[in-house]
């Protein structure tokens, strides 16, 4: 009985917010991609991925994020990360993906930058 | 195997990161090392068991899977990590240029920049064994921002 | 071993407690018990291989110790914890009266008032096998404020 | 190389608090037992044990503290927990020792009640 992943969503103006909680790992990690996906394929004008409940994130859960980025992109969607925890944020740095994704520090400034 | 020391059996199924995450952050702990360098510890363990489950076992979940931890002579920690999957050439596990955006590719990356040490081999029949150690008195490989 | 599910493999040596605890803790939360019933069940299964340590192998640190968790049918937990240590009569293991205060004496009361199931039996040679067990719905046993 | 057990003393009007921190397990509870034997034979007229700090305990644990506080009874001290977890309040309970212990919500009330 393997807990699957929570996300919380809140539908804004120009698009969505999206709230995972949890640890995302190999495990956790095709439930994001799925619904990534779902929702980039909506056209959102704007996805923000507040991960001020991700504990921890390992490769899997970058590489998930990093495809979503691209069809993001194919879009015409802005993807927009926000509320890294510490650990969360050194596997961007590690990866060097700081660069690469826009990442706000919070959720108002993600929303309305 | 030494008096502290600890060795973990469990299936290719990735429901059973978590726990070997918590074991091996709380060993890395006992051993001495700072919370930081728990999460670079910790992370590459799970990248090396996540390759195991996926490249090894093409991610079957039912892959027999060893994890070994013990306390480095002089401090530090020494991981062993063995499979009965597929092998791969060792000599082809570099990491991949980072500036080429794209999804995955990053574990051995991750795995080469937190231990001091790491060696693949492949088993004498079937699957790899992969040893990683870091001394407690190395400090974090410096992550440059942006990859040469 | 069913896929969700870990075997764990340690000496004797109090040191290696900590680690264990930390992984039952991840795996009992992986399999649905709320924070509550985490500490019960790690204390328990801490009261367990400390008996090992201290009566089964007489406070050795070198003798081999395996813990085995895995999930139960229709949800909980399953223990298994075995020695090669000194042998008991299970018939023995019988909590003490508590209004009887001194030191020690009060693994057997956490092992039995955690879990629903407990069951020690003498292994074919030598060393105990201990099986503890406690299903998602049950409720934690009452806890009277005075022994009977 | 096992980190040993840290605790903090401080020497008040009435005798002394002992503040050790980290999980009293069965590594841990042979040092504490050798800290607390001293400490009694000190014969301080109040011993104080701010358990604040202390994230987990066993049996060994207890099994410690019952032993010192025998030891405090026939030396004439008064020994007193204060600031016990909820984790380390339940082993109590279970064990039904906290009735049998003077248990303080605060220091200052353990120190001068
Ligand atoms: N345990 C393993 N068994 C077999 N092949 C492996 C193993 N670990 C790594 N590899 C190979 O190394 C490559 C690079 O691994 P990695 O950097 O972790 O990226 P990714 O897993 O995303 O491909 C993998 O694609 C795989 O071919
Ligand atoms: N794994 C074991 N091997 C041998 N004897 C055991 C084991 N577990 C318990 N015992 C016996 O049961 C008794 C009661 O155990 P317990 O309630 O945990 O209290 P304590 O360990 O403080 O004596 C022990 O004193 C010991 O004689």
């Amino acid at each position: 009985m393997p807990p699957s992943l929570q996300i919380q969503t809140e539908s804004i103006a120009n698009g969505m917010v999206l709230r995972p909680s949890g640890e995302i790992d190999l495990a956790r990690s095709p439930e994001l991609r799925l619904r990534l996906r779902e929702e980039v394929d909506a056209l959102p004008r704007r996805l923000v991925i507040d991960l001020s409940a991700v504990g921890y994130m390992d490769s899997s859960g970058v590489a998930t994020l990093v495809e979503a980025l691209q069809r993001s992109k194919t879009a015409g969607c802005r993807l927009i990360l926000c509320c890294l925890q510490p650990k969360v944020r050194s596997i961007f740095a590690i990866s060097r993906l700081d660069t690469v994704f826009e990442i706000a520090l919070s959720v108002d400034d993600a929303k309305t930058r | 195997m030494t008096e502290s020391a600890l060795e973990l059996r469990f299936l290719s199924h990735a429901e059973n990161l978590a726990s070997v995450r918590a074991c091996v952050d709380r060993f890395a702990a006992s051993v001495g090392f700072d919370e930081e360098r728990r999460g670079r510890i910790v992370l590459a363990v799970d990248e090396a068991i996540t390759n195991s489950i996926r490249h090894g076992y093409g991610s079957r979940t039912d892959g027999p899977i060893t994890l070994r931890l013990a306390e480095l002579d002089g401090g530090g920690v020494r991981i062993e990590l063995e499979d009965e999957g597929k092998q791969v050439d060792p000599g082809n596990l570099t990491p991949r240029d980072l500036s080429d955006v794209r999804p995955g590719g990053l574990g051995i990356h991750i795995i080469r920049s937190t231990f001091q040490n790491c060696r693949w081999v492949r088993k004498q029949d079937t699957g790899m064994a992969v040893t990683l150690e870091l001394p407690l008195t190395s400090s974090l490989k410096d992550l440059p921002r942006r990859a040469p």
